[in-house]
């Protein structure tokens, strides 16, 4: 009996798909985490993914979820990889999936038109489109704390007050693809503005490891301030060549996904002096990452692959973006009175969220990161940066927090999100009083 | 005795000379390929030196001689594959130094090769249907959509390749993959496939090399009535001296890259210089 | 006319304006072409040997780095760690011989090429299982490698010289020189020139061919450690170091598939062309060149000497 | 026992000739073209259209684009992501600079220029070979890739750097952007693909085809047959790139809905080379099944653990499926080289002489 290939094989995938664990039970909510723990990325995506588990499984061993919901987190590998993250989202959208982080820039820019058609917000914390921090434009979309913009005024500011950016030169040296050159229009913009000029230097994604002709460049250009969008094993390279050229390393600041441990750790003493930018708190001297240590860590239930890697910034910040996950669920709850709830809810609770010092503080997050509040019009919620520096063994905090220069900032995001709706007839929007 | 040195004499002093005229009258008249004063080599190395010979039409022309003397290079030449460094090479009367291989085909030369050199991962029928690529013109749009002219083309020559298949007695293995075919049928399907170009010409590369008894009798019967029923002259390379006296009107014989016979087969087998050639005396 | 500048002019004046700057990028250029250097030699070795144009070499540097690193992180001593890294990749290279190489005798050269195209994935995914994805520092001072640099003061500025750079250029050439003598004075090295030079003729006077293939992916496989620890040692071991690996590739077609020599040229080309070429004239184009210089300089050079620097011309048979 | 050919005589050349000879393959494929096109929309749900079928019909057009040049023209080529991001550039600057061209034609149309861009790196196949030319076509990657990022005007300056489908409608319908359904998409999709494959199958069975797979074989005989190297091996190179391009174009403007330069780096390459090895070289039917099992045996796999009530990290099913992709690539290429089509055609053999295994046919 001769029977078709096409027939044989969707039976199979139809059965394969159907093993995807459908948690959505009487008591629990589903929460997918878009991990990579293989590939190019794999050494910043892993300790995210470890923060952003535990925390939840923190909530479910400690309160027993929120509000008496337990989430469920499921993760789903997308090796950095757009196609398999839309994959992942397909997927998993249909378990009553609450939020996705995506952590590619990639994937987030293939999931914001989805976002509103399924009715499940899309949160990239501190990456993705800058843009999508104009509420109005964005319903679906949040960037808390901060869009790249703001982050790039912020460190900006911080140049400006530790010996003024007038007629400095500003070196940018950036991973040359969609994440990288994002903040160059802002620099541009704030180059005329402030008074200082710009030398631009991409890396290429197969070159990240190989950035001698870069940094013989910067040698050649002398600037006087180096600031860094660069991620993966771009980090540690460019700092030792920055040692290389004898740059001076603390001039030399890298964006909040360019000061990581795994980043420093390979770089080691040489790279004593370099700067970070950050918004997540370092360490484990916070109630909410010791109790994730009693709760999770030390009862075997974290793929973390030792205790001290708990505290790491990579990891603090996967927790944080658990934290603001959580928090929106939780206002959510308050504010529809459901326990369980939607993608909806959830949009209306990531919008509505405010995270306060006195809220962290509940959380047992004090002085963990500024204050973080959402708007119907502002989804990156106004944060702050503060600078780190390496010790040459670990990151040290070493500055206050610094706010963006929100009123230049602003009024280019909602130009850069005008023109993104511009080609899009059926874009909804919504209006903010 | 007398008798053999005398025309010994004759072909020697033919050698000679670099005009090429037959050492006695035809039954051909009309010259259909024309090699003047042809050397080629390869980075020093001399493949071939200096010869002349012509090729009438309708006959059956031999070259033969020792391994290494530069036979297979003289084919090469002349359907274009190597570039004489020196000399000239005339196909019906028009001259030619350098030419692409594709041209010779398209003006009528064909051939086969020492190693069997066809299609291997396609069909008997395939095969000798890509003879008749020269033949076929519908365009791109049309083989696209495949009916009306493409359709009818393909169908109008697959008439054609299916008497080759008949003509040579190889429909059994018509749909087979020729990779797998035994030796002996794989000279025949290649034959086939010159055979479905039509050509004027038809240079056959040692068409029996590794055959016994039976398949070198079927193979010479082939040629013979490929030569007399269809008139298609032949220039064939081949070891046995039997085939070779059997098939050929003309023999030229390489030895070292020049040209040391050229007369008829009974002329040539009688030459001092070929037997010395063939036996390894030292010069 | 201000394009023509900046093209046939200005790169000049500025390499005549600044020796030392000039020196600082030919020597970066050398290190950088010291290492694809590496990497073509241990593609050479096998395809000599045994015609497979291996793909995974690149895949080959990482495995053996990461080996060596994870052995390190485990407790093992350095210098029994770099025994055991050799002794991974002595199994790999058997195993390789058994279950691949040898399946795959006489087959088309395009075939081998996929099959270490697969053993690439595996090697990945074993790699990945084992030593986790993220990247690892090289354990440089463990291994006795020097850390420090060195300034020479000429033309009124300094260039700057790594150790670790001058530690790679002079491994690299006591490789080839061990090499060298591999391949000229033992029975094996003969035996191996002559296996590349006729496989026939060596199988008939009794060389074992399987033995001379895993040797010889042994011997690719030390080199790709060696490389591993120098590139491992200028930033970290991580799998991304696998794409560098591919500019090989280009370095083999300057330098020719069969050419030791060749090798080691083109790579010293490519690697000083293409810094050269992205610091002097990279701004041109918007910088970003070296991304596929390597591979255009390839390109174009193929159409003129398709056989490569060292390479034979090659005459086509029917 | 239905799989007979017994009795279908064959009364001229014409039918002999025909795609699918036999009755019951006619029927097959009539059976499966019902599934495709009314079956799936019908019954299959969202995920199945829009993650599945949609994604494996990408990729076997991809699929058939390096088979056509790989499997029957013998040029090895490594660079087929950049070759589908010339189509999908493409597509996005025709819908962006005329929004008012229909958008199948759009992407039809866009295939044209991944054609000309892979003549012009098919132009050194004349002077090289093999595995020489298996690295420019890496060359042509790499510098196609740098374009990409590099020439703005590509993705109109956009500060992402990507490129966003816009909407666009047929009829009134949602065709592209986020707000057309899967069915629709997949619709579109499927009919493209159909149409497309059996193009290449006329084509490969013709004068063309045929001396794509002479340069193949022997390319020297080839030439001796009056086929022109530069003909055959350029319109090899168009017809290919054409292929790569317009799945390309669809990947991103049905699939994905946005992409960056990553989406068509060498991994992708790699990736769609893995389907024609595994699929089958030289062969229509492998593609498809090829492209089907690379991407739908991640799916599984993932799907394996909780299956099987095992607790394994998402990451290490990931490393194991690429383990063993690579088994299977190297068991076919050792076993069968003419992949999963081969094992099928095997399996159709068996059942012809069923139950006569020794009746050979």
């Amino acid at each position: 009996m001769k029977r078709n290939t096409l027939t044989l094989l969707a039976a199979g995938v139809i059965a394969a798909s159907s093993w995807i664990p459908v948690a959505q039970a009487e008591d629990s909510m589903y929460m997918p985490s878009m991990t990579y723990r293989t590939g190019p990325f794999a050494g910043g995506g892993t300790p995210f993914a470890d923060g952003y588990a535990d925390y939840f499984n923190m909530l479910n061993e400690r309160d027993g979820g929120i509000n008496g919901v337990k989430i469920v987190v499921d993760e789903c590998e997308t090796a950095y990889n757009t196609q398999k993250g839309v994959e992942c989202y397909e997927s998993t959208k249909g378990n009553g999936a609450l939020a996705y982080s995506p952590l590619s820039t990639g994937i987030t820019l293939a999931l914001i038109p989805k976002a509103p058609v399924d009715q499940i917000p899309v949160f990239s914390m501190g990456y993705g489109l800058s843009a999508a921090a104009a509420g109005e434009q964005f319903p679906w979309a949040f960037v808390y704390p901060a869009s790249y913009w703001s982050q790039l005024s912020s460190i900006l500011k911080y140049i400006d007050s530790n010996g003024g950016i007038e007629g400095k030169k500003i070196g940018f040296i950036y991973l040359d693809v969609g994440y990288g050159k994002e903040p160059i229009p802002l620099l541009d913009q704030l180059s005329e503005s402030m008074g200082f000029s710009v030398a631009k230097f991409p890396v290429g994604v197969k070159e990240m490891q190989n950035q001698g002709s870069q940094w013989l460049n910067v040698r050649k250009e002398r600037p006087d301030w180096m600031i860094m969008w660069g991620w993966g094993a771009m980090n540690p390279t460019a700092i030792k060549e920055a040692a290389k050229i004898r740059f001076p390393l603390d001039r030399f600041i890298g964006n909040w996904w360019a000061g990581s441990h795994s980043d420093l750790k390979a770089v080691g003493e040489s790279g004593k002096g370099y700067l970070a930018a950050n918004f997540s708190g370092i360490g484990q001297d916070f109630g909410a990452v010791q109790d994730i240590l009693k709760y999770v860590v030390n009862e075997g239930k974290s793929k973390v692959g030792s205790p001290d890697d708990v505290g790491n910034v990579l990891y603090n910040r996967g927790m944080f973006n658990a934290v603001v996950l959580a928090e929106a669920i939780k206002v959510a709850q308050d504010t529809t009175g459901k326990t369980i709830i939607d993608g909806a809810d959830m949009r209306d609770g990531l919008e509505a969220i405010n995270l306060d010092q006195a809220r962290l503080t509940e959380l047992g997050l004090e002085g963990f990161t500024g204050d973080v509040q959402g708007s119907c019009s502002d989804h990156e919620g106004n944060g702050s940066i503060f600078i780190q520096q390496w010790s040459g063994s670990d990151w040290e905090k070493i500055s206050d927090l610094i706010p963006p220069m929100t009123d230049v900032v602003r009024p280019m995001l909602e130009e850069a999100a005008e023109s993104y709706v511009s080609d899009k007839p059926d874009w909804k929007g919504q209006a903010c009083s | 005795m007398t008798d053999i040195s005398q025309t010994a004499d004759a072909v020697e002093s033919l050698d000679t000379q670099s005009d090429v005229d037959a050492p006695e009258t035809l039954r051909y008249t009309e010259e259909l390929l024309r090699v003047d004063n042809v050397s080629l080599s390869f980075g020093g190395v001399n493949a071939i030196t200096d010869i002349s010979f012509n090729i009438m039409k309708g006959e059956v022309r031999a070259i033969i001689g020792p391994n290494g003397a530069g036979k297979t290079s003289m084919l090469n030449v002349i359907n274009g594959f190597y570039h004489p460094q020196k000399g000239v090479i005339s196909f019906r009367g028009k001259p030619r130094r350098r030419m692409k291989p594709y041209k010779a085909a398209a003006s009528g030369i064909a051939r086969t090769f020492q190693n069997v050199a066809l299609f291997k991962g396609m069909s008997t029928l395939d095969n000798i249907m890509s003879g008749r690529s020269l033949k076929m013109h519908r365009g791109f749009l049309w083989q696209v959509i495949n009916i009306g002219p493409a359709r009818n083309e393909e169908i109008e020559h697959r008439k054609r390749v299916e008497e080759i298949i008949d003509f040579l007695e190889i429909a059994h293995i018509r749909k087979q993959p020729v990779g797998k075919l035994p030796y002996g049928l794989q000279k025949r399907v290649e034959l086939g496939r010159a055979m479905a170009m039509e050509p004027e010409l038809l240079l056959l590369d040692e068409p029996m090399a590794g055959m016994n008894l039976e398949e070198k009798e079927d193979m010479s019967r082939f040629i013979i009535d490929l030569n007399t029923e269809f008139g298609t002259t032949i220039a064939l390379i081949e070891h046995d001296m039997g085939v070779v006296m059997d098939l050929a009107d003309r023999v030229v014989v390489l030895d070292y890259g020049k040209k040391i016979a050229d007369g008829t087969p009974k002329a040539v087998q009688s030459s001092q210089e070929v037997i010395d050639a063939y036996l390894g005396v030292a010069r | 006319m201000e394009l023509l500048n900046s093209i046939f002019v200005a790169p000049f004046v500025d390499m005549a304006a600044y020796p030392d700057f000039l020196i600082q990028v030919i020597w970066e250029g050398f290190v950088a072409g010291v290492l694809y250097s590496l990497i073509a030699l241990g593609f050479v070795l096998i395809y000599k040997a045994s015609g497979v144009f291996n793909f995974a070499q690149g895949i080959m540097v990482v495995f053996s780095a990461l080996a060596l690193v994870s052995l390190h992180e485990a407790g093992v001593p350095a210098w029994l760690a770099v025994v055991l890294a050799i002794g991974i990749m002595g199994v790999l290279a058997v195993s390789i011989e058994r279950l691949v190489l040898r399946k795959l005798v006489n087959q088309h050269d395009a075939i081998l090429l996929m099959a270490t195209i697969g053993l690439t994935l595996i090697l990945k995914g074993v790699g990945e299982l084992i030593f986790g994805g993220e990247p690892k520092p090289m354990i440089t001072e463990q291994l006795g490698l020097p850390t420090g640099s060195t300034d020479w003061e000429v033309f009124d500025g300094i260039v700057i010289f790594q150790h670790i750079d001058i530690a790679a250029a002079v491994i690299a050439v006591l490789m080839v020189m061990a090499l060298g003598v591999f391949f000229s004075k033992t029975r094996i090295g003969r035996a191996l020139r002559a296996v590349a030079d006729d496989h026939q003729a060596a199988l008939s006077v009794g060389i074992s061919l399987h033995q001379i293939w895993a040797i010889v992916w042994f011997a690719s496989g030390i080199v790709a450690l060696v490389t591993g620890i120098m590139w491992g040692a200028r930033s970290e071991v991580s799998f991304a170091l696998e794409i560098i690996a591919l500019k090989a590739l280009a370095v083999l077609i300057l330098g020719g598939f069969t050419s030791i020599p060749g090798a080691i040229v083109g790579g010293l080309l490519i690697g000083i062309g293409e810094k050269l070429f992205e610091v002097y004239w990279g701004a041109l184009f918007g910088s970003g060149v070296e991304a596929w210089f390597a591979y255009v300089l390839a390109l174009i050079f193929l159409l003129f000497r398709p056989q490569g620097l060292f390479g034979e011309r090659i005459i086509e048979r029917v | 026992m239905l799989y007979r050919e017994a009795g279908q005589f064959k009364t001229s050349y014409a039918a002999d000739q025909a795609m699918l000879p036999i009755l019951q393959d006619r029927i097959g494929i009539l059976v499966i073209l019902l599934v495709a096109f009314v079956g799936i929309p019908v019954f299959a749900t969202d995920f199945f259209m829009g993650s599945i079928m949609i994604p494996f019909l990408v990729f076997a057009l991809a699929a058939v684009g390096l088979n056509i040049l790989t499997g029957y023209a013998g040029q090895l080529s490594l660079g087929t992501g950049a070759f589908m991001g010339v189509g999908a550039y493409s597509c996005y600057k025709i819908t962006t600079l005329f929004p008012d061209t229909n958008i199948i034609i759009a992407i039809l149309l866009s295939g044209v220029f991944s054609a000309i861009i892979g003549v012009i790196f098919g132009l050194p196949s004349l002077r090289i070979k093999g595995l020489y030319l298996a690295i420019t076509t890496l060359a042509a990657q790499f510098f196609l890739e740098w374009c990409f990022i590099r020439i703005g005007w590509l993705y109109n300056y956009n500060d992402s750097g990507a490129i966003e489908v816009p909407q666009r409608k047929i009829f009134d319908i949602a065709v592209t952007g986020a707000s057309a359904t899967p069915m629709v998409r997949y619709l579109v999709i499927v009919s493209i693909v159909a149409v497309l494959s059996l193009v290449a199958a006329n084509v490969l069975r013709g004068r063309i085809g045929r001396s794509w797979m002479m340069i193949r074989d022997m390319d020297i005989a080839a030439e001796l047959m009056g086929i022109r190297p530069l003909y055959a091996k350029l319109s090899a190179f168009a017809f290919s790139s054409y292929y790569c391009g317009v799945a390309g174009a669809l990947m991103v403007f049905m699939w994905l809905g946005s992409a960056e330069v990553e989406a068509f780096d060498i991994n992708h390459s790699f990736l769609v080379l893995f389907m024609v090895i595994i699929g089958g070289m030289g062969s229509i039917l492998g593609c498809f099944l090829g492209a089907a099992f690379i991407w739908v045996l991640p799916i599984v796999m993932r799907g394996l653990p909780s299956l099987m009530g095992l607790d394994i990290l998402a990451a290490t099913t990931e490393h194991i499926t690429n383990i063993v992709i690579g088994v299977l690539i190297i068991f076919f290429l050792i076993v069968e080289p003419h992949g999963l089509a081969r094992l099928w055609q095997i399996g159709k053999e068996k059942l012809r002489s069923w139950p006569f295994p020794y009746a050979s046919s």
